[in-house]
């Protein structure tokens, strides 16, 4: 089971991971990314680049089942104005035993910081707004995986 | 070849794709940029931080020296921040 | 946040999870263990140390809120017979960043394998049953973390 | 003391737990576990092999060489297989 979406409206970690856990798998993993309150953010807004997003995403989770003994993945991320509190993206992985869906979680959401065509702009609550720089310890960890 | 913006590449630019007949003598994706960077002030402003640009020849992501050969779309973005 | 639950009916990861998306964090990581169809396995039966499980469950999120910046943390572990496909463990942390979630979700899951004291039954189609041994690449993992 | 058995030591030597005041001359866990296994054929088959054992004092896990103190609940179990 092979899951990506990229979604508009509010995503929810139980629908991204529906299915995993009926793998015949032992193991089930996840990772949810949710937009934080941070110095006066009332919203964010994601940009993407249609068409190449789900294809990078599912190589992503192609190259997860290259690497581990996977069952199952998915990666559900939402895009356009997110509210303070709203899951941002969910990934997920399912296998015989935890390492793989651990190690494959890990990997799934620190490439796909460096690796999508995902942009982060941060709205204020004075109106102002701010694209978000790329943070040098996602360089790191995403290295970790070459 | 269609050019193709995001973020605040995209809002320096003031559109989110442009098509361009490119000079046949731009090689790499860099000539294309120094090109591109004397076509508006707005592309100048977008371009001016050449370490901040990351590309998609065709919608995969490659570095900056890499050639232009007969791809169709050529995108020019910050450093990606999802997730 | 701190949930430690042990549970002889079954268990939902969302109920496991519930609350650890709104402690205004950014990354809330888990891990299901889901009982296995291992060569004609039909249910697991799990015994435990009645006063000392909850208190070494207890202590394993201690110890991961002293080790990384975790907002909350939760396990739920089923006890008794619990049959194929059903989930037999959750755990669960929120931070503010995903490095600290998701490593402390596989300090909690491998701590707990080689730690929290229950032992696991496995019964089989034809009546049998026997004890499941400790395997040594658990001891690997739980030894990464000490 | 409170003698607790669990998994394979328990079902062994039949009882889930037993009260028995042991020889005052009895140190570690271990020399517990060597008179222990003295007390019926259940007992010895459930301690044959020392290597498989675990313990706990008082809830808290220790190695076999651990001083009985005055505690009063000694765990006697196989390696532990939960999650």
């Amino acid at each position: 089971m092979k899951r990506v979406i990229v979604s508009s409206e509010p995503i929810s970690a139980e629908v991204a991971l529906a299915g995993l856990s009926d793998l015949g798998g032992g193991a089930v993993s996840s990772f949810t990314g949710i937009s934080r309150d941070d110095g006066g953010v009332t919203a964010i807004e994601l940009e993407h680049y249609c068409g190449m997003t789900e294809a990078s995403l599912l190589r992503l989770i192609d190259e997860a089942f290259a690497r581990w003994a996977l069952l199952g993945a998915a990666i559900v991320h939402r895009v356009g104005r997110v509210a303070v509190g709203e899951q941002v993206v969910v990934v997920g992985a399912a296998s015989r035993h935890r390492a793989d869906a651990l190690e494959a979680t890990a990997f799934l959401i620190d490439r796909l910081k460096t690796d999508a065509p995902f942009w982060k702009k941060e709205h204020y609550s004075d109106g102002t707004s701010v694209w978000v720089d790329a943070k040098a310890t996602d360089n790191d960890r995403s290295a970790r995986w070459t | 070849m269609r050019l193709v913006y995001f973020a605040a590449v995209r809002e320096a630019i003031g559109i989110a794709f442009e098509d361009l007949d490119l000079p046949t003598h731009l090689r790499t994706i860099e000539d294309a940029i120094d090109w591109l960077a004397a076509q508006s002030s707005g592309h100048a402003l977008a371009f001016q931080d050449k370490a901040r640009l990351r590309f998609a020849l065709d919608q995969e992501m490659v570095p900056a020296d890499s050639a232009l050969g007969d791809a169709g779309e050529l995108a020019i973005f910050p450093p990606v921040t999802g997730g």
